[in-house]
């Protein structure tokens, strides 16, 4: 096990995050995943993330599964006896897992999230070829399987193959913006 | 009459002693006009600490005392009664709050030392215009009110009433026992609270 | 209780409040409204007819809603004095004109509509305030469905409900009357939470594992869970205690309840409650199907507690309790000379430290009162009259009404024992006739040159 | 008049999929005398998943906006609960963390933009119970939706985590708003809880255990539609009703509206104006007395 | 040398000037540029007083109260 809250560990790390400070305050009361919809379904519990990254263990923390479950439905947030951002934390874990490496393996959800920032970026998101490329890249057999649902949306006319584009002075402002951002640390 | 003060710098253990230069301010404060003497010790609240005090009333003739420690709102009655008990009027003192303003929240040593320097001889200015104030009394009637009447207010009308006193127990409800009187059995000794 | 009543030294002035409260230590004076009872208290029997014959009823608040009362009662059966009030929001002959049942039949002609509000001057040396606490209103937290689901019942009404006084005789029920086969008993609901109240309750943990201990034996059947974050169980015998409840079966489990629902997921779960809590120890979210649910609700300073600052002239801390001169060097005292505290309006405290507290604050008062006279502070504002141009600035900034204006002499005067020595006027004096003794112009002044050497 | 600047975001854009939101929102708007200016040249807000991947350049890519909203001085509106919490988010963020401000005042500056933390953000809910109210409303209702049994949804981030003009466990605004539309509100004790809808692409399984769920409250209450105010809700109880039917064998035919659609309706104006038919979920039949 | 501005604060001995104990107690950390003088209520101050400040080179005055 890594060494435990001195200067320079993993929490020090994480309160540097947004959000991330107030993970110094939980008691430890199981508030949140009692609140959280999807706990059982995770190998760590919310809480039981946090005791893991105050003990050091930064590995185990960022290769969970958990955060890649949290549905960012704030519900833990609320409830929080001690005002702690939960959902921000579970969001700097999954930024930190995927700086680092240590992607679980086991689901999509970060493939997923990795090709919803790559359109955002560009401006705007196209919902039908962002899904497309999504079954492609992970479940070819899905994609198949949503056809009709896909179907009845482009019935219904909520589906477009075109997609709204930023005006080109727009767009290289986002780009030199985010080019910028990533030049500070930002970027995956 | 010639001021004549004395300053004594407080160690307080190592909360003090351990953030400033006690030994550097204790010389400043002895070069200070009308300064007498300035002594540090390691408790200025203790007893040997306010007999050093004392001492130096009686023996060097001190008409003002600054104490540099804690704050005044801890320990400016303790040693208004040490100047009073050598005979000084207990408004011939002024204290300098080191610890709780100094000691206690800055982190550079050099730089706290240099606040409790101000804060000396801020105190020491101070004191020099200090007068003598009079200490008044007023008459105390016998009689007590107290308001509410649950298990605080039962308890206290009580032994003021058996130490022959009038007592007052003014209740809001139409009854008293407050919100005891909605338990029935108290821990850990369960016995009923009647 | 009963003593009180039997001490000649006590004046006992209850359905009564204190409405102003001036002068100073040693010296105030007080006025006291006393509401109307409409029930003679020098004739009344306590017989109780009056109650029988009564045919409106309400909710006893006394009972936390759960039982009934008459619009005339008495709050519970040993009350002191155990004389009935009428309750005018719900009798008939104040809502109506007519009724007087009780009237009627008063063998001992105590019943008197015509009773007025009364106002009582009294004059006292000390004062100590012994308001207590509310109890912690949990139907704010919809999560835990109090309010919503008949059986989640706060730590008062289980208290009620286990008195066997109150309004079950004491049997632990069921809304529908029939006693609960499991029960989890919820710690910390609104204390310990940056929500609601940051502190911890501090009693909570005790009369949880007492409620538990009640369960067990009042129901031995019920499989009962306690529900808390830490066990905080210091003070004289609770660790025993404590260790006591775990041996008499009591299922501990380790984490705050995140919500109760009622929605079954599963047969066994049809027409329980469900308590979902994360088990920290198994790091498991858990589903408890349980009949009743009780919630430990926090100690929290009275609804009113401000205005009774106000009168008093307190202060309060960050949590909205009464604040003390200080913590430790004089904890039942408070910023105002000669009005003391004890008990939970100073912070919730269990009921062995409520007695030291008490007794601490008669010990400061008999010592005043021994003494028979008190110093006052000096370092209060002078006028000097010869530069006094009478133009009463100073007479209305005071908040303390020390200053009042000399028509004779045209002069403003301070009362030094009101006087707390602010130094507001010293400052507003356009005439600088006020000298704000210990904290001169000059004085002040000098330390701010010190300051900056 | 009211003006206000107006954030589509990209599911309620012309192309998005709840562009039906879009069109009901303006058309609402017309009749209770307030208007909706589109931002000009808008990016993606970057959602939550935008904040998991890459921090700096979701605050970047929301400050953005923020900072050409801020321009026209005015409140700026969204009806997506996404881009309304993580809008809020980055105006508390960037008061909060000095450290963050600064690098995203850096990058912004790169794309010669500045922003000074004027804006605020609020959500179309908000300004029309709030700002018109109730009572305004009432006065526009020309057929009301009486014996309509509505489950009021509310979903999670609307409410929460706390910017909100409502309490974040039990709003009442959509209850009050459904009964000054004529309209009779359910009892819905799951109305804030969250859909799944952010993980029903990549986790499709335990997002429709959340959908199941909702469904089966909302019908058990004896709802005939359930109304939301977030596009992705919509979408997920929507078009992967179908899914939950199959996976749980139900059979729920709840359609699911915007809260506008039914104001819509309410205030006279035509469906093909309000997209209803653009629900999967045919409403034919649980509107067939409104329409 | 960085610039160290010296700041007068001018506190009320029941409300702020108790603040800056609890801060003391709470070790809670501030920069040592202010330097603090009591008054019994910010009523006390003066417009003289903070002219003295500033005539005697302080930078800035706090009056809290």
């Amino acid at each position: 096990m890594a060494a435990e809250t001195k200067t320079g560990t993993f929490v020090d790390e994480i309160c540097t995050i947004p959000g991330g400070e107030s993970i110094k305050l939980c008691i430890q009361c199981g508030t949140c995943t009692a609140s959280c919809p999807n706990a059982n379904k995770m190998d760590h519990t919310p809480s039981e993330l946090i005791a893991m990254a105050r003990a050091g263990m930064k590995k185990e923390v960022l290769s969970s599964n958990a955060m890649w479950y949290c549905l960012s439905c704030y519900m833990c947030t609320v409830r929080c006896p001690r005002g702690i951002h939960q959902t921000s934390l579970m969001h700097a874990f999954e930024s930190l897992s995927i700086k680092e490496g240590l992607v679980h393996t086991k689901t999509v959800t970060p493939t997923m999230y990795r090709l919803f920032n790559h359109f955002c970026n560009l401006g705007v998101l196209p919902e039908l070829w962002f899904m497309t490329r999504f079954y492609l890249a992970t479940n070819p057999l899905r994609a198949w399987r949503m056809i009709p649902t896909a179907f009845a949306l482009l019935k219904h006319g909520r589906l477009s193959i075109r997609s709204r584009k930023l005006s080109p002075s727009g767009s290289s402002q986002l780009k030199a913006i985010l080019k910028k951002s990533e030049s500070l640390g930002g970027g995956i | 009459m010639e001021c004549k003060i004395g300053v004594y710098i407080c160690h307080c253990g190592a909360n003090i002693a351990g953030a400033v230069d006690v030994a550097k301010i204790t010389e400043y404060a002895g070069g200070l006009p009308y300064v007498a003497v300035a002594r540090d010790y390691k408790f200025m609240c203790s007893d040997p600490g306010q007999d050093i005090i004392k001492n130096d009333i009686k023996e060097k003739g001190l008409n003002r005392v600054v104490v540099a420690s804690c704050s005044p709102r801890l320990h400016e009655p303790t040693f208004r009664r040490t100047v009073a008990a050598a005979g000084l009027n207990p408004y011939l003192f002024e204290m300098a709050n080191i610890r709780e303003q100094c000691a206690w929240v800055h982190t550079d040593k050099a730089m706290a030392t240099e606040k409790a320097r101000a804060l000396v001889s801020a105190a020491v200015r101070r004191v020099a215009l200090h007068e003598p104030l009079e200490t008044k009394e007023v008459p105390v009637n016998p009689a007590t009110l107290i308001v509410g009447a649950g298990i605080a207010g039962i308890q206290a009308a009580l032994e003021i009433a058996d130490g022959g006193r009038q007592v007052y127990l003014v209740e809001r409800e139409p009854s008293i026992g407050g919100n005891m009187a909605r338990l029935d059995k108290t821990f850990p000794t369960l016995d009923c609270s009647a | 209780m009963a003593s009180v009543r039997s001490n000649k030294n006590i004046e006992l002035m209850t359905y009564s409040e204190v409405t102003d409260v001036s002068g100073y230590v040693g010296s105030f004076k007080v006025s006291v409204k006393q509401k109307p009872r409409y029930v003679d208290i020098t004739k009344c029997t306590g017989c109780g007819t009056c109650q029988e014959k009564c045919p409106m009823k309400t909710d006893n608040a006394f009972d936390a809603g759960l039982g009934k009362r008459k619009a005339i009662y008495t709050p519970f059966p040993q009350a002191v004095p155990n004389v009935p009030v009428i309750d005018p929001a719900v009798c008939t002959f104040f809502l109506k004109g007519k009724c007087r049942a009780c009237e009627k039949f008063c063998e001992a002609k105590a019943i008197d509509f015509n009773q007025k509000e009364k106002i009582a001057e009294l004059e006292v040396g000390n004062i100590i305030i012994t308001t207590g606490f509310d109890s912690f209103d949990p139907s704010v937290m919809v999560q835990f469905g109090y309010g919503q689901y008949d059986n989640v019942i706060t730590g008062v009404q289980f208290e009620r409900m286990s008195n066997a006084s109150g309004p079950t005789d004491g049997k632990i029920m069921l809304k529908d009357g029939s006693p609960p086969q499991s029960v989890a008993i919820l710690h910390c609901i609104g204390s310990r939470d940056k929500n609601y109240h940051q502190y911890c309750s501090r009693v909570c943990c005790m009369y949880s594992l007492k409620f538990a201990h009640l369960l067990r034996e009042k129901v031995p059947e019920a499989t009962v869970y306690q529900l808390y974050i830490d066990m905080r169980c210091a003070g004289s015998g609770y660790e025993e205690f404590y260790e006591r409840i775990q041996e008499e079966g009591v299922n501990f489990i380790r984490g705050k309840a995140g919500e109760i629902t009622d929605m079954a997921e599963a047969p066994e779960e049809q027409g329980k409650l469900m308590v979902i809590v994360e088990d920290t120890l198994v790091r498991r979210k858990r589903r408890l199907p349980v009949d009743m649910v009780v919630l430990s609700t926090a100690l929290e300073p009275r609804a009113d507690a401000e205005s009774v600052a106000k009168t008093f002239s307190l202060s309060r801390k960050a949590d909205g309790f009464f604040l003390e001169k200080h913590p430790k060097l004089d904890p039942v005292a408070t910023t105002t000379d000669g009005v003391f505290i004890a008990g939970c309006c100073q912070g919730p405290k269990d009921i062995p430290d409520t007695v030291a507290q008490a007794s601490a604050a008669a010990a400061r008062v008999l010592s005043m009162i021994s003494k028979g006279s008190v110093q006052i502070e000096s370092a209060t504002a002078v006028v000097d009259e010869e530069l006094c141009s009478g133009c009463r600035i100073c007479n209305d900034l005071c908040s303390y009404n020390a200053i009042t204006f000399d028509e004779e002499k045209k002069v403003s005067h301070i009362n030094e024992a009101l006087c707390k020595g602010c130094g507001t006027c010293v400052a507003a004096c356009p005439s600088g006739a006020i000298t704000g003794r210990h904290f001169t112009t000059e004085q002040i002044m000098s330390e701010i040159e010190g300051v900056l050497v | 008049m009211k003006y206000y600047t107006y954030f589509p975001g990209c599911s309620c854009s012309s192309e998005g999929g709840a562009r039906a939101y879009d069109w009901s929102t303006r058309a609402v708007s017309k009749v209770l005398d307030f208007e909706l200016k589109e931002l000009y040249d808008w990016n993606c807000c970057g959602s939550t998943p935008s904040g998991s991947v890459d921090e700096l350049g979701a605050f970047c890519l929301a400050t953005r906006d923020l900072a050409l909203a801020e321009k026209a001085g005015l409140d700026m509106v969204t009806p997506c609960s996404a881009c309304y919490v993580i809008f809020n988010r980055t105006n508390e963020y960037l008061k909060q963390y000095p450290r963050l401000k600064e690098q995203v005042d850096e990058s912004l500056a790169a794309g010669e933009l500045k922003y000074n933390g004027t804006v605020r953000v609020r959500h179309t809910l908000d300004i029309i119970i709030n700002d018109i109210g109730y009572e305004a409303i009432k006065e526009k209702v020309k057929k009301p939706l009486e014996g309509l049994k509505i489950a009021p949804y509310y979903g999670c981030q609307v409410v929460r985590p706390g910017f909100g003009f409502d309490h974040p466990e039990d709003p009442q605004s959509l209850e009050k708003l459904i009964a000054s539309i004529g309209g009779e509100a359910t009892r819905f004790s799951l109305k804030t809880r969250c859909c799944g809808g952010s993980l029903i692409i990549s986790e499709e399984d335990i997002a429709l255990d959340l959908t199941h769920k909702l469904l089966e409250s909302a019908s058990s209450n004896g709802a005939d539609c359930i109304v939301t105010v977030c596009p992705l809700c919509q979408t997920n109880l929507d078009a992967y009703q179908s899914h939950v039917n199959k996976k749980f064998k139900t059979d729920y035919r709840l359609p699911v509206f915007f809260f506008t659609q039914l104001m819509g309706l309410a205030f006279g104006i035509p469906e093909n104006e309000l997209g209803i038919k653009k629900g999967i979920v045919s409403a034919k039949k649980v509107l067939a007395k409104y329409v | 040398m960085s610039f160290e501005p010296k700041i007068v604060g001018i506190l009320c001995n029941w409300c702020s000037y108790a603040g800056a104990d609890l801060a003391g107690t709470s070790r809670k950390k501030y920069a040592p540029n202010v330097r603090i003088v009591r008054v019994m209520c910010s009523g006390r101050v003066e417009p003289g007083f903070i002219l003295k400040a500033f005539q005697k080179g302080a930078d800035g005055v706090l009056v809290c109260g």
